[in-house]
């Protein structure tokens, strides 16, 4: 057993545990940025330190932190959770199926993987230099896909502006 | 370590955010669930490109392209889940039938 | 001036005031009229310049108009001796007309349409006339009936004659699809279409018959032979200058005229010879049946006029092309002159009714009742007007070789002619106010006040004495017709134009006798045979037999396959869209708005179907 | 010739109008009809050049351009015109001008309707000029889905129910065509959709043409009316607005005719000997049953849906005969017939727009008070009977040669067809145009001058060549001498 795998599976499993099995959503979240961080370990194992640094700044910075301001101003941190067994028994059966299912077939099929890679290969600069230039048109509808959605997220959490004509209907539908 | 035990790992973490994507009422949390299988998919990226010898810069930009991608998801799914709750009082996903037959 | 150019003049001048007058002078009547009448002039001399200048081999002007696989349509003029007699009595004739409306229609509101649209109908007609091709003659056919649609229609706010111009169109159009087939079948067998070649040309014998006899449907049509006569009648709600236009030397005329072009090809075609003589002699007794009895003056002369067509074609089918072609131009020079007195009085009294024109004093229009007299004297066939020599004619081609029923029939009609053209003078002529006869309706009486006679009396009388000149003279020039066909002018002796003039003269005797004579009782011998009387006014019954028959036929089947495409096929549609409503609704109660149970069970499909594929590829 | 992309400018140009639409602002409804009239002008101006620059002794397709889309799927923008796709598009480039012309006091959302409208056109000129028949199906479903919109908004008469029927029946083609092509393009060998490829002879097998053409033929042929599929067109006609039904008759129609004779008939000749007979027949019933329904049908715009139903059939009828003369009057009459349609409707929806009636029985004399716009009406129905003078003569006399060569029964019925035809053209005219006056209809005004002009440029067209067929029997038969001038063989 390799302690750069084991380590990573082992926060990996038990932060997505938790992300998956709290009800307070809060926990949740927690769980999430925890599991993240073993993702991050893991892409570290695989030789790509780059995308780990990233990983942790984005998601666990980014993202997690964002849904925890989301769950602060919905105020709704655990909502009951109602005929949650059955639910979860049918939902833990379909997962369960998906799991073995695809078990199965990961160990039936024949990668024809062997060695490791030298991790000298995975170069930052190489990295840079294909963004920039192999997938520079990629990278700029990446960056404007960002913007749009930022734009967007903007828009619809806008709160509507109050007509003055509503304004004066309104007394008319008390009365009603 | 194997390519088989990263692709495990991967399939392992995907199941459990299918698991709470069917499983749970919360909005957010249900999101929670697309994150995990999103990350994933990613670890079986790069690890395809670890052991199987490929391009060494490709799984390393879709990574980073997908984890681009997932913020902007994230941003835009938060939204929607914000402006639910004010229509609705409640981020429960069963509250939300409007396309009942 | 050289022959191409004078023909095209004569072909273009109408085209041109056509559109001047409809669309440049549409509110100003008088230089619409005078464009129209300067037009009329034009074509009429350059017709009699080309008859004067005529050669004896034919000259052909030529234009292509679609040239693409296999088809090959030229437009052009062809000059011979039949188109350019025609052309010059259609020219003529069409000026005088239109000389004769400028008093008739003075005071109508559509003046300036109207003289448009008989220039536009000259047009059409001399077209058709001079036609090189039968494509040509095909297509101004169809123009020639297109204009006496609106012409027959010209005063469209009165339904009848609106009906009278849609029976008119539709019933020439049934024997045009006729003429329509016979001329794509004769392209096929021949492939030409040039008149020329066509009258060359030799055929086997079945098809040559039905090919001939698809022409002489459309003959049929446009002459108004027995079966699709009935438009004639009617057709006289038009104008009455338009009635003297159409049922003279035009419109009907065109159909023996066609004959007359193809007359090489009919006589190759012994079957159809037979038909066209049975028709056309069965035509020219049925009519007359008619006229006998017809209270309407305009009714008489079109009655009169289907008669005619019928002996021309008698004449024709005879194989007599002289004498056919000869009473022709006769009856378009004498039947034109009939209308014009007919219109004069018509537009004078403000009747139509013979009887009530002779009470109110009919003959005091001199000139006009010298006209009527001499042209119904001429139609008539009394010698030496022009009627008389051509019909003589058609008689004795008729007695060489042909079955004598034929003959018969001829001598029936010729009799009954001679008794209802004077029937029809007498009574204008010699008004007696015991007899029994009694007018549909009392004519105002225009004793003294001639309010009527808008300026000059010239443009109507002008044209109604050159007219009786011409029926007086015509029938001396039969020989410099003959010699412009290219036929030998027959002479036939005394004795076999003895019963001819005879039973002409008996037809005279007995309308003296029930009319003429001071003591008659004006009430024909038929008419005294109420069954026979009531059979004859109401067209033997084809009429309402055709109305029950064929347009209620038709109508039937629009109204069956009308409900057909209301309930069966957008029902049927519609049958399909809401049973695919239906369905919907059912399969959307499998919608629960849950959103995880879709995923979970599209995951779950998935999954199953990577599970397979993935073991199967591992196997 | 030029080396300007003169055919993408013509497709381009209503696309250009279309964006331009879009981003104007809604107040600005003059500036929107300007634009789209210089478009519709610019189309018209640039189907002239392509027509007088066609080398038509040369014959084929000429101007080519090409430029591969999806070379993985051998999908290329393929545009090149022949004789056929020249007086195509100059049909559409007069029917788009005219349109808008014929819109000018449109004021119900008058940015959507030119948006969409210009769409359509778009799609329309798509579908004439393109080579590749991806491309090909692409522009046709473009030019087919505006339509929608088109009638449901701005329509009237059961506007929605028309829409939606309209919508359905051309979806179903769509299903008929799409695996059609599909099967094409698998079955030369899934390489390429190019037209000139796939028309070489020997691509399919007899057995295979005979299978995939009724796809083809139906599927199409339910977009050009074909008897029994035909019932959706009058009711669209009759719910669309003025200048869509010109577009919808005159132009979108013939899309389906023209997908028979480039795709179906051109790329499966040995399909379409061996269907012809059959197809004969329906187009043969839909002549003759489009006349008698007219004759029953009270709403002036019906009447003409049915006509249009009938002088589609003489189309058809003149494709399947599959003889020069035959394919050449056929595609005379889709000329004709659009320009003629065009003109029906453009004058009709004059009168319709003043009186919001189209109860034939309700008017009466209508020539009196409205003389100019009435000779309007009058003169399309004179064409709409085949009355020689007029381009549609020509058209139907060249199918009714061919089709007599090959079909005599059926040709001869076809031609009786024409006394039906009569009939119910003078019905119309007998009750509506003349007749006694009715007084309801004293305050009628005739159209200004301006409005006149798109009708007399549609007037003009039909006596040009219907006085000189030849200069448009020239062009078309310089795409059609493939077809056997005997006819087909049968």
């Amino acid at each position: 057993m390799n302690i750069a795998f084991t380590l990573p599976f082992a926060v990996i499993v038990i932060g997505a545990f938790l992300a998956v099995t709290r009800s307070n959503i809060l926990h949740a979240v927690f769980g999430l940025a925890i599991s993240l961080v073993g993702v991050a370990g893991a892409f570290l194992a695989l030789g790509s330190p780059f995308t780990a640094v990233m990983e942790v700044l984005i998601y666990v910075g980014g993202i997690a932190v964002t849904m925890i301001f989301a769950v602060m101003l919905s105020s709704v941190s655990s909502p009951a959770e109602r005929g949650g067994f059955l639910r979860k028994s049918l939902a833990a059966l379909v997962a369960g199926l998906f799991l073995a299912g695809g078990s199965l077939i990961i160990v039936n099929a024949d990668f024809g993987a062997g060695n490791h890679l030298s991790t000298d290969a995975w170069s930052i600069q190489a990295v840079g230099r294909d963004l920039l230039d192999r997938f520079n048109l990629a990278f700029e509808s990446l960056s404007l896909v960002l913007l749009l959605a930022i734009v967007g997220a903007i828009v619809i959490v806008r709160r509507e502006p109050v007509l003055p004509a509503d304004q004066d209907d309104a007394p008319e539908e008390e009365a009603a | 370590m194997t390519l088989e035990a990263y692709l495990l790992l991967a399939l392992l973490l995907f199941s459990m955010g299918l698991y709470a994507v069917l499983a749970r009422h919360n909005l957010i949390a249900i999101l929670i669930g697309v994150e995990l299988m999103l990350n994933a998919a990613n670890i079986n990226f790069l690890a395809f490109n670890y052991f199987l010898h490929l391009d060494p810069a490709m799984a390393q930009i879709i990574v980073l392209f997908v984890i681009g991608l997932a913020a902007a998801e994230a941003a835009i799914a938060l939204a929607i889940i914000l402006k639910l709750y004010r229509k609705h009082q409640s981020i429960d996903v069963d509250a939300m039938r409007e396309l009942r037959g | 001036m050289s022959h191409s150019t004078l023909g095209l003049i004569c072909l273009l001048a109408p085209l041109t005031a056509f559109f001047t007058a409809l669309v440049g002078f549409r509110n100003n009547h008088r230089a619409a009229m005078a464009t129209v009448l300067l037009s009329g002039l034009a074509s009429a001399l350059c017709a009699l310049l080309l008859l004067a200048q005529h050669s004896p081999q034919p000259e052909l002007v030529t234009r292509s108009w679609i040239h693409a696989g296999g088809v090959d349509i030229y437009f052009g003029l062809l000059l011979d001796g039949k188109t350019l007699i025609m052309g010059a009595v259609v020219a003529v004739i069409t000026l005088c007309i239109q000389t004769y409306s400028l008093n008739y229609m003075a005071t109508d509101p559509g003046r300036g349409r109207f003289f448009a649209f008989l220039a536009l109908f000259e047009w059409a007609m001399l077209c058709f006339v001079y036609s090189p091709s039968l494509m040509q003659t095909f297509v101004f056919w169809e123009l020639v009936g297109l204009a006496s649609f609106f012409l027959i229609g010209f005063w469209y706010s009165k339904p009848s004659a609106v009906a009278a111009a849609k029976k008119a169109f539709i019933m020439t159009r049934i024997g045009d699809v006729g003429l329509f087939i016979g001329l794509i079948l004769l392209f096929q067998s021949t492939h030409t279409l040039d008149i020329l070649r066509l009258n060359a040309t030799h055929f086997e014998t079945t098809r040559i018959e039905l090919i001939t006899l698809l022409l002489f449907v459309g003959i049929v049509g446009k002459s108004a032979q027995f079966p699709l006569h009935t438009w004639l009648p009617d057709a006289m709600e038009g104008p009455t200058p338009v009635s003297a236009l159409l049922h003279s030397a035009t419109m009907v005329a065109a159909g023996v005229f066609l004959f007359a072009r193809f007359h090489n090809l009919f006589m190759q075609a012994e079957l159809t010879l037979t038909i066209v003589l049975c028709i056309a002699t069965f035509t020219a007794v049925l009519s007359s049946t008619m006229a006998m009895v017809a209270k309407d003056m305009k009714r008489v002369l079109a009655y009169s006029s289907i008669s005619q067509l019928g002996f021309m074609l008698m004449g024709l089918g005879a194989g007599s092309l002289f004498a056919g072609y000869f009473h022709l131009v006769t009856h378009a020079v004498f039947k034109a002159l009939l209308f014009l007195c007919a219109g004069a009085y018509i537009h004078h009294y403000e009747t139509n009714d013979i009887i009530a024109i002779g009470r109110a004093g009919g003959r005091k229009l001199r000139i006009v009742t010298a006209g009527l007299v001499i042209g119904g004297a001429a139609l008539a066939g009394l010698p030496p007007l022009a009627g008389f020599f051509s019909k003589e004619l058609i008689i004795g081609s008729l007695g060489h070789g042909h079955p004598r029923i034929f003959v018969i029939g001829a001598l029936l009609a010729s009799f009954m002619t001679a008794y209802y053209t004077f029937r029809m003078i007498f009574l204008v002529t010699r008004p007696n106010a015991d007899s029994e006869a009694s007018p549909d309706q009392e004519a105002p009486d225009h004793e003294a006040d001639d309010h009527h006679a808008e300026g000059s009396l010239l443009p109507t009388h002008a044209p109604i004495v050159l007219l009786t000149l011409g029926a007086i003279g015509l029938g001396f020039l039969g020989d410099s017709i003959a010699r412009l066909l290219g036929q030998s002018a027959h002479h036939p002796a005394l004795a076999e134009m003895a019963p001819a003039i005879g039973v002409a003269c008996f037809g005279v005797l007995l309308a003296w006798l029930d009319f003429g004579r001071s003591a008659a009782a004006q009430n024909g011998f038929v008419s005294r045979m109420p069954a026979v009387r009531r059979l004859f006014e109401q067209g033997w019954y084809l009429d309402a037999l055709y109305k029950k028959l064929f347009v209620g036929l038709a109508q039937a089947i629009a109204g069956l396959l009308f409900g057909l495409e209301n309930r069966g096929f957008d029902g049927g549609a519609d049958g399909i869209a809401s049973g695919t409503r239906a369905a919907g609704r059912t399969a959307a109660k499998a919608q629960t708005g849950r959103l995880q149970l879709y995923i979970g069970t599209s995951i779950l499909l998935f999954a199953a179907a990577a599970l397979y594929i993935g073991l199967g590829a591992s196997r | 010739m030029s080396d300007m992309p003169i055919l993408s400018i013509i497709l381009l140009a209503p696309l250009v109008a279309f964006l331009i639409t879009v981003v104007l602002p809604e107040a600005q409804t003059q500036l929107i009809k300007i634009i789209n009239a210089v478009a519709g002008l610019t189309t018209l101006v640039l189907a002239l050049v392509v027509w007088a620059s066609y080398d038509k002794d040369l014959g084929g397709y000429q101007m080519i351009e090409d430029v591969p889309w999806v070379p993985d799927f051998g999908i290329h923008y393929t545009v090149a015109v022949d004789g056929i796709s020249v007086v195509l598009t100059m049909l559409t480039a007069i029917v788009f001008l005219t349109g808008v012309l014929s819109m000018w006091t449109l004021e119900k959302r008058v940015k959507e309707y030119f948006a969409f409208m210009g769409l359509l056109v778009f799609g329309v000129f798509g579908v004439f000029i393109s080579l590749d028949i991806f491309v090909f199906f692409f522009f046709y479903e473009v030019a087919v889905l505006p339509m929608y919109p088109l009638i449901a908004i701005w329509g009237s008469t059961r506007k929605e129910y028309s829409a939606m029927k309209l919508t359905i029946f051309l979806m179903v083609g769509s299903a008929l065509l799409f695996p059609g092509l599909i099967a094409l393009f698998v079955e030369s060998g899934g390489h390429t959709w190019n037209l000139v490829a796939l028309s070489q002879a020997g691509t399919f097998s007899e057995s295979t043409q005979i299978f995939i053409y009724p796809f083809l033929y139906i599927g199409f042929g339910i977009l050009a009316g074909m008897w029994p599929f035909h019932s959706w067109s009058p009711t669209g006609h009759v719910a669309a607005p003025t200048a869509v039904s010109m577009l919808h008759a005159g132009v979108l129609m013939k899309l389906g005719a023209f997908g028979i004779l480039r795709i179906a008939i051109g790329v499966l000749p040995l399909g379409a000997a061996y269907w012809a007979p059959t197809f004969a027949v329906l187009a043969t019933i839909g002549i003759v049953y489009g006349a008698f329904v007219a004759m029953r049908q009270t709403d002036f715009k019906y009447v003409i849906g049915f006509s249009s139903v009938s002088h589609m059939g003489i189309v058809l009828l003149g494709l399947n005969t599959l003889g020069v003369d035959g394919v050449n009057g056929a595609v005379f009459q889709m000329f004709a017939h659009g320009i003629m349609t065009a003109l029906f409707f453009s004058a009709v929806g004059f009168i319709y727009d003043q009186t919001h009636d189209r109860d034939i029985r309700h008017f009466g004399g209508l020539v009196g008070q409205i003389p100019v716009a009435t000779s309007f009406f009058i003169l399309a129905a004179l064409c709409g009977m085949g009355v020689p003078g007029f381009a549609s003569f020509w058209a139907e006399l060249l199918v009714f040669i061919e089709a007599i060569r090959v079909f005599p029964v059926l040709g001869m019925v076809a031609i009786v067809g024409l006394v039906f035809t009569a009939a119910y053209v003078l019905r119309v005219l007998g009750l509506a145009i003349f007749g006694p006056k009715n007084s309801d209809w004293d305050e009628l005004v005739e159209p200004t001058p301006f409005l006149s002009i798109p009708r007399i440029m549609l007037i003009a067209v039909l006596l040009f060549f219907g006085f000189v067929p030849s200069l448009m029997v020239d062009m078309i038969s310089s795409a059609t001498h493939i077809f056997s001038a005997a006819g087909a063989s049968l």
